[in-house]
């Protein structure tokens, strides 16, 4: 393909956030914040900008054709092992795309007012347009390796996001358990990419390029004995950036960063990454049905699971975490199913609201003087009238209420779960969406409704936030209303665009399925099939999870707002057993504590340091064969007194021995 | 007359190094020690060593030996002196007798078995004379000789750059 | 009797064995020196009848090598001996023992 | 410039000795002595650059070769000569030698000159040892290099040095007794010291065995590979800052370097035979040295166990016999060199202000010094293998190569259980930075420390700039090292084509086209393309 400066622009994309970042993080405190702030959100801006630009041009090639790439160099290139630094676009990652800088340009304006005045204010700026490059590398990279170099970046960033106010100990330490974390599923990642490297290496033909997504689809015959340990090995590394089970331990513990990395790295972007990348990697995916029953039930697992902790929680931002982790369990579900269109049509919807939401928790938090915890909030709809609206929006979005985005994606995975043959995922789902609605209720209610349980002082101190924050909300509060509707599906008379826009992308892991198999009953087949004969069904579906959200929130609503009783009875039932299990998030933290943790901890001082590296080998081997030597030598010993004469006298027998075997050998 | 000679140099000279051994006193040590090397000169004398026998008074006698002396007196004698301790502990000494009594039963030995070697012949004119081992010394040996004055040199610097003060070498 | 080449080897085997038992007995350092002295004083005479023997006058220079060499020697080790005796006021051997394990 | 040019390995070698007489004898004056030392490791790095710009990389042999005939009627020569891989080694001797000694501008007071001079009397011996082609000549250089890091570390070292010092010299002299056995014998059967001719005599099975276990001892000390590694977190923790650089930047990759370049060319079956438990025993030290660099109290500790991890990194790469995880093995020497060095300069930067290296005397320095930490942090990430930073790309081609290799048993179990390398590191690293840097500066005795000086940055910045040059363009190392290293392990690879089908033995590309497959390479063919 020649050269094009539209390909050329792809660059542009990723690096212009390096700059900024690099600008920022070098003059720092140099840098006065209105510049650094200005640079910064300019930076993302520009990206945004130049990604609208290369959406369209892709959106007006023909849709075969859509893709396009600008190769930078040759990154690693050794033998037949050739990784090009390069980046690419296809209509996923234009989607991806767009979401990534747009909603990271609207936290960058955010977070002009919320970070207004932090001492660390150009260093917030470096990390945020770090990240935005990872990110957008991630995104666009051409090849698995670059899209691990982003992976491994924005988890970077995450780290460095989280730990930000690192002051607090407990910041840096959750900091850290989000990196380590997200190390084990990498672990995963490369051992997942070493295979497909090692699998695919022989097919390759010249000038291709070893971890290419093209060339691997194109091979992706070649891989398919090995599809099942490739998937799952790379889906070890999805569990950890998108926080699955069991790896969801960090995103929760996350929110200890500053509020706009909560929305941007922790809600709409980063961890939808193991999404993305499970939906990039389709082709293999589908290859392996029991790679995708797993990532069906882990992540219909995950987001039961994080919707019964969320439940409990009192930290508003731990309750949005949880409700994060329960929407990516969502997406991966969807992915499960073959529906990777639906799954990243969730991501994008998810990104508005769940931005919105953290955004305007934010804001709440912001007014209430760095509270977090709902149990003192109360009555904020009053005060903070911007925040309130475009909240109940996010919320109305997230519990899959009709018309807003939520509600269509979320259907959409519901019905691909149900039509997908495994009725149970759907029930899951089903469950976890009515529980979604219901805490989501309880959030706006202790949040915004009854009276106002905070000290005077910091009620006294309750403002509406500044336009630079109250104008992202807004934005993000339409994009939550009407972002659901460019794939409003068929049945309901819509043209399902989005996933029609996707489909070039996903069609061919199809082709390969049906061309690895021969059989004709694909995801994709099934699923178009469906849509001709079932309309029905998937009627009464909408109908019934919209029937089920709205009981969600109306049951909510019941119990926090007008008999809170009812809550009490709910924590002293059984004992208050079940609550408290909720409470502290099922002890998973605490089992793994006690299981690797602290016995590896254990196991490394006790045995390996002091025993075997300062006892057995120093000890024993290094100093017992020392002591060998003494024992020996304590003949020598004797001969090592220091006295010259002794020497002289060694060396008059030595001589005289010497002579003596002279003589009498000749 | 050489038969005298060498009786008489070989037995005083012995006599002179058994001395200097076992001479308490550094002093008459290096004077028993002078002894000897002039009996040692005689010796050579008779080897037809001229030059060397001359050498040996002059370099040892003259030199080495009043260096000795010098050193001894410089470090006060009578410190020297006391060696009051027992030389050796009495189990020790047959250690210290075996190798050389050994060696000397094996020479016993070896000329029982194998009898004297006689000199034989006559050496060429102007043997030992200094003019001969001159012609050796430049021509033969040059290399030889200038290592050796190497040595020297080397041990003179070394000399001085023990026996300074430590603070006053030019490079401390 | 006739005085033959063995008589002179067996003299100066009898002179380095003197040199050599007194260094091992000895513990003032200076005799020490001095014994090597003897020992070399014992070498250079069995040079030198070789040289007899032979009629080649390369014992000879040997010899004089020799004298140069015992010069060097007692140059540096009474210079290293007046060093040690300044830093620790002896040069019994016994008491050195810096070197000792 | 031409009679530098036309003797330019040797220039490269001595100018550093040249340099330590006249600081020795001449230049004693503290701060003369200092730039005579920085000008000459300036001056040899300049020179190295030509080699760096005039090597020829497609061939991969031996250029600039010197050689002169020296003992025994040449049977021993003076004989000097550069591939790739000596090159890019080389290389990183010269770039850290400068550095090395501008950051002991204020650690060392006492007896400056004499430190010096055995800094640049070290870097002489690296360089021969990294250049020597005759084998006598390589076992005096690798001996050199024995005496001046024992008077660094037994002279200018810690409480416990004298300790460390006799460690560090009796475990290395152990091993390097059995090599000169086993050059000894080579030398016998060969009839001359020169490296090509040992790698002529055609050795039965029995006797490549012993000479491999002889020679793989003494590069095993060095390195050190897992049951041999104690000698040097004491040396590390002893051994004054530029002295621990040098050892974890240049002395450690001696031994990955000797393994590549003597002991297994000249051993294919030692090879073979014991590639096995070199492997597991990478694998052990990668594992092991991770868990207990992890509860190591003191900083410089945990950077000396982390570098035994590292080079478990490494030897697992050499020993994969891929040319990819060789590669990686050589480029993760560089990287380690890059990264590890500087985090030793950096301890050495707050040892000088604070003169301890607990971790729990610190705490939160992050506030005090905000510079430092973002080197630091640099330092480490490069360290655990971010991408982006030199030490992702070695740990991914050493990682990828042993998980290809096909001549090791078990290469794919090991490479997953070597890949928790990848998460221990990210937890010891991460977590000595969180209690050394964040959280809240509760140390009194830690206010008021002053950030990095502008000679530390000059240290410091260089570093950086390589970790992430290397990490953005391995192609700079990987293209210099390519051709040589099929070159020099042709013999070991070799067996690979005669004993495997190409296509029955790989357990997934079976059925496929029929293809080339990776790993396997013929040598002669290659050996005539070069």
């Amino acid at each position: 393909m020649e050269s094009h400066a539209n390909e050329i622009l792809l660059r542009w994309i990723v690096l212009v956030p390096l700059l900024g970042a690099a600008a920022n993080g070098l003059l720092n405190r140099r840098l006065p914040k209105q510049v650094s702030g200005l640079l910064a959100c300019g930076a993302v801006g520009v990206s945004f900008a130049l990604s609208i630009v290369v959406f369209l041009r892709l959106a007006g090639m023909p849709v075969a054709e859509r893709f396009l790439s600008d190769t930078v160099t040759t990154w690693i290139g050794f033998g037949r092992l050739q990784v090009d630094l390069a980046f690419a676009l296809d209509p996923l990652n234009a989607v991806m795309a767009l979401v990534v800088t747009g909603v990271g340009f609207l936290i960058h304006v955010y977070s002009l007012g919320y970070m207004a005045h932090d001492a660390g204010f150009q260093r917030f700026f470096a990390y945020l347009n770090l990240f935005i490059f990872a990110m957008m590398t991630l995104v666009l990279g051409e090849n698995l390796l670059m899209l691990f170099v982003g992976w491994e970046g924005v988890g970077l960033c995450s780290y460095l996001l989280i730990s930000f106010w690192f002051n607090d100990e407990a910041n840096a330490a959750a900091g850290k358990k989000a990196f380590i974390v997200n190390r084990i599923g990498d672990f995963g990642f490369l051992l997942g990419m070493f295979l497909i490297g090692v699998t695919v290496l022989p097919h390759l033909g010249a000038g291709e390029g070893l971890l290419s997504f093209r060339v691997l689809q194109h091979h992706a015959g070649a891989l398919a004995p090995a599809a099942t340990a490739i998937c799952l090995l790379l889906f070890l590394g999805a569990t950890g950036k998108s926080a699955q089970i069991p790896l969801f331990i960090w995103l929760p513990d996350a929110m200890a960063g500053p509020t706009p990395v909560s929305a941007l790295i922790h809600a709409a972007t980063m961890v939808t990454a193991g999404v993305y990348m499970v939906a990039r990697m389709n082709f293999l995916f589908v290859l392996s049905p029991a790679a995708m029953n797993v990532v069906a039930i882990v992540g219909a697992a995950t987001a039961i699971f994080a919707a019964t902790i969320a439940l409990t929680q009192n930290d508003i931002k731990k309750v949005l975490a949880y409700s994060t982790v329960s929407q990516l369990g969502y997406m991966m579900l969807a992915c499960g199913v073959g529906a990777f269109a639906v799954g990243i049509f969730h991501v994008m919807t998810h990104a508005f609201f769940k931005a919105l939401l953290f955004l305007g928790s934010g804001s709440v938090i912001h007014a209430m003087s760095n509270e977090q915890d709902m149990r003192v909030m109360g009555g904020l709809r009053k005060k903070l009238p911007v925040t309130w609206w475009t909240f109940l929006v996010g919320t109305l979005a997230l519990a899959g209420i009709f018309p807003l985005a939520g509600f269509f994606s979320k259907d959409e995975i519901l019905w691909k779960a149900f039509s997908s043959g495994n009725q149970v995922l759907w029930a899951i789902g089903f469950v976890a969406a009515g529980l979604t609605a219901f805490y989501m209720m309880r959030l706006l209610v202790l949040t915004f409704f009854g009276e106002n349980r905070a000290s005077p002082e910091v009620k006294h101190h309750i403002h509406e936030s500044p336009l630079t924050m109250t104008l992202p909300l807004v934005v993000l509060a339409v994009l939550s209303l009407v972002g659901g509707w460019v794939g409003i599906p068929h049945f309901m008379g819509g043209g399902a665009h989005f996933e029609q826009w996707l489909e070039p992308v996903f069609a061919g892991g199809h082709h390969v399925v049906e061309a690895a198999h021969g059989a004709a009953d694909a995801a994709h087949g099934a699923a178009a099939d469906a849509v001709h004969h079932d309309t029905t069904m998937e009627w009464i579906l909408a109908g019934a999870s919209l029937a089920w959200g709205i009981l969600g929130l109306l049951l909510g609503w019941l119990v926090y707002a007008r008999r809170l009783g009812v809550a009490e009875g709910a924590r002293r039932l059984a004992g208050g057993f079940p609550y408290r299990l909720l409470e502290h998030k099922y002890y998973v933290d605490e089992a793994y504590e006690a299981t690797f943790i602290r016995p590896g901890y254990r196991l490394s001082k006790t045995v390996l340091w002091k025993w075997i590296d300062a006892g057995l080998i120093d000890g024993i081997l290094v100093n017992g064969s020392a002591l060998v030597v003494a024992v020996v030598g304590s003949v020598v010993r004797l001969f090592q007194n220091g006295m010259v004469r002794f020497y002289a006298w060694s060396i008059t027998v030595g001589v005289t021995v010497f002579v003596l075997y002279l003589c009498f050998s000749g | 007359m050489e038969t005298i000679l060498f009786w008489l140099c070989g037995a005083l000279m012995v006599l002179g190094g058994v001395m200097t051994v076992t001479q308490r006193s550094a002093v008459i040590s290096a004077v028993w020690l002078i002894f000897a090397f002039v009996c040692a000169a005689g010796i050579f004398a008779i080897l037809d060593a001229p030059f060397v026998a001359i050498m040996q008074v002059l370099v040892y006698v003259g030199a080495i030996m009043v260096l000795f002396l010098f050193v001894i007196m410089m470090l006060q004698g009578p410190v020297l002196d006391n060696e009051k301790r027992r030389l050796l502990k009495l189990p020790l000494w047959p250690a210290v007798a075996i190798p050389p009594v050994a060696v000397l039963v094996l020479v016993g030995g070896w000329i029982r078995r194998t009898g004297t070697r006689d000199f034989g012949g006559t050496v060429p004119e102007g043997f030992g004379q200094p003019a001969a081992v001159a012609e050796l010394l430049l021509g033969r040996y040059l290399l030889a000789f200038e290592l050796v004055s190497i040595v020297l040199l080397v041990a003179i610097v070394g000399a001085l750059a023990i026996g300074k003060e430590a603070r006053k070498l030019p490079w401390k | 009797m006739e005085v033959t080449l063995t008589h002179y080897l067996v003299l100066a085997t009898l002179l380095f064995l003197t040199g050599m038992t007194g260094f091992v007995v000895r513990r003032n350092a200076i005799v020490m020196l001095m014994c090597v002295e003897l020992m070399l004083c014992a070498v250079n005479i069995v040079f030198v009848a070789f040289s007899r023997l032979h009629g080649d006058g390369g014992g000879h220079v040997f010899v004089l090598m020799n004298f140069a060499v015992a010069a060097a020697e007692a140059a540096i080790g009474l210079a290293i001996l007046v060093e040690i005796f300044r830093r620790r006021r002896t040069v019994d051997v016994d008491d050195l023992k810096a070197l000792m394990e | 410039m031409d009679f530098i040019t036309d003797h330019i390995l040797t220039w490269v070698t001595f100018l550093p000795l040249l340099g330590s007489l006249l600081i020795w004898t001449v230049f004693r004056r503290d701060t003369i002595a200092r730039l005579v030392a920085l000008g000459v490791a300036l001056a040899d790095f300049v020179l190295s650059l030509h080699l760096w710009f005039h090597y020829e990389p497609g061939r991969g042999d031996d250029q600039f070769i010197e050689r002169v005939p020296w003992l025994l009627n040449g049977q021993i020569s003076y004989h000097l000569g550069m591939d790739g891989i000596s090159l890019v080694l080389a290389v990183l001797t010269t770039f850290l030698g400068p550095l090395v000694i501008l950051s002991t501008w204020k650690a060392v007071k006492d007896r400056v000159p004499d430190f010096l001079g055995f800094v640049l009397f070290l870097q002489t011996a690296m360089l021969g040892t990294f250049f020597a082609r005759d084998m006598l000549l390589f076992y005096v250089f690798w001996e050199a290099m024995l005496i001046p890091m024992y008077f660094i570390i037994g002279v200018w070292g810690g409480q416990r040095r004298i300790y460390a010092a006799v460690k560090f010299f009796i475990f290395t002299m152990v091993g390097s007794v059995f090599m000169l056995v086993g050059i000894l014998y080579l030398y016998f059967q060969a009839g001359s010291m020169d490296l090509a001719d040992f790698l002529a005599v055609e050795l039965a099975r029995g006797p490549q065995l012993w000479l491999f276990a002889a020679f793989i001892l003494a590069f095993a000390i060095k390195v050190p590979v897992f049951p041999l590694h104690t000698w040097l977190p004491d040396a590390h923790v002893e051994a004054p800052t530029a002295g621990s650089v040098i050892l974890a930047g240049v002395l450690l990759k001696m031994g990955t370097y000797g393994m590549v370049r003597f002991a297994m060319p000249l051993f294919p079956e030692g090879v073979a035979a014991f590639a096995p438990l070199m492997s597991i025993l990478a694998v052990i030290g990668i594992i092991y040295g991770a868990l207990v660099a992890m509860v190591q109290p003191d900083v410089k500790k945990l950077v000396a166990y982390s570098s035994v991890s590292h080079l478990g990194f490494v030897v697992l790469g050499l020993f994969s016999l891929t040319p990819a995880g060789v590669a990686g093995g050589v480029f993760q020497m560089l990287a380690h060199g890059l990264s590890t060095g500087a985090l030793f300069l950096l301890v050495g930067v707050v040892y000088e202000r604070r003169h301890t290296r607990e971790i729990a005397e610190f705490g939160g320095l992050a506030h005090e010094m905000p510079a430092y930490a973002t080197v630091f942090m640099i330092a480490t990430l490069a360290s655990i293998g971010l991408p982006g930073l030199a030490g992702f790309v070695g740990e991914f081609m050493i990682l990828f190569g042993t998980f290809g290799s096909e001549t090791l048993p078990h290469a794919r179990l090991l490479t997953v259980l070597a890949a928790t390398g990848v998460v221990l590191g990210a937890i010891y690293m991460l977590w000595m930075y969180q209690r050394v840097f964040l959280g809240k500066l509760s140390n009194e005795k830690n206010k008021g420390l002053g950030d990095l000086s502008l000679r530390e940055f000059v240290v410091l910045v260089p570093l950086v700039v390589f970790m992430f040059w290397l990490g953005v363009r391995p192609g700079l190392v990987l293209d210099k090292i390519e051709a040589s290293i099929e070159r020099t392990l042709a013999p070991v690879m070799a067996p690979a084509v005669d004993n495997h089908a190409p296509q029955g033995s790989h357990a997934l590309g079976d059925g496929a086209d029929g293809g080339p497959v990776f790993v396997v390479r013929d040598p002669e063919k290659d050996g005539m393309n070069q």
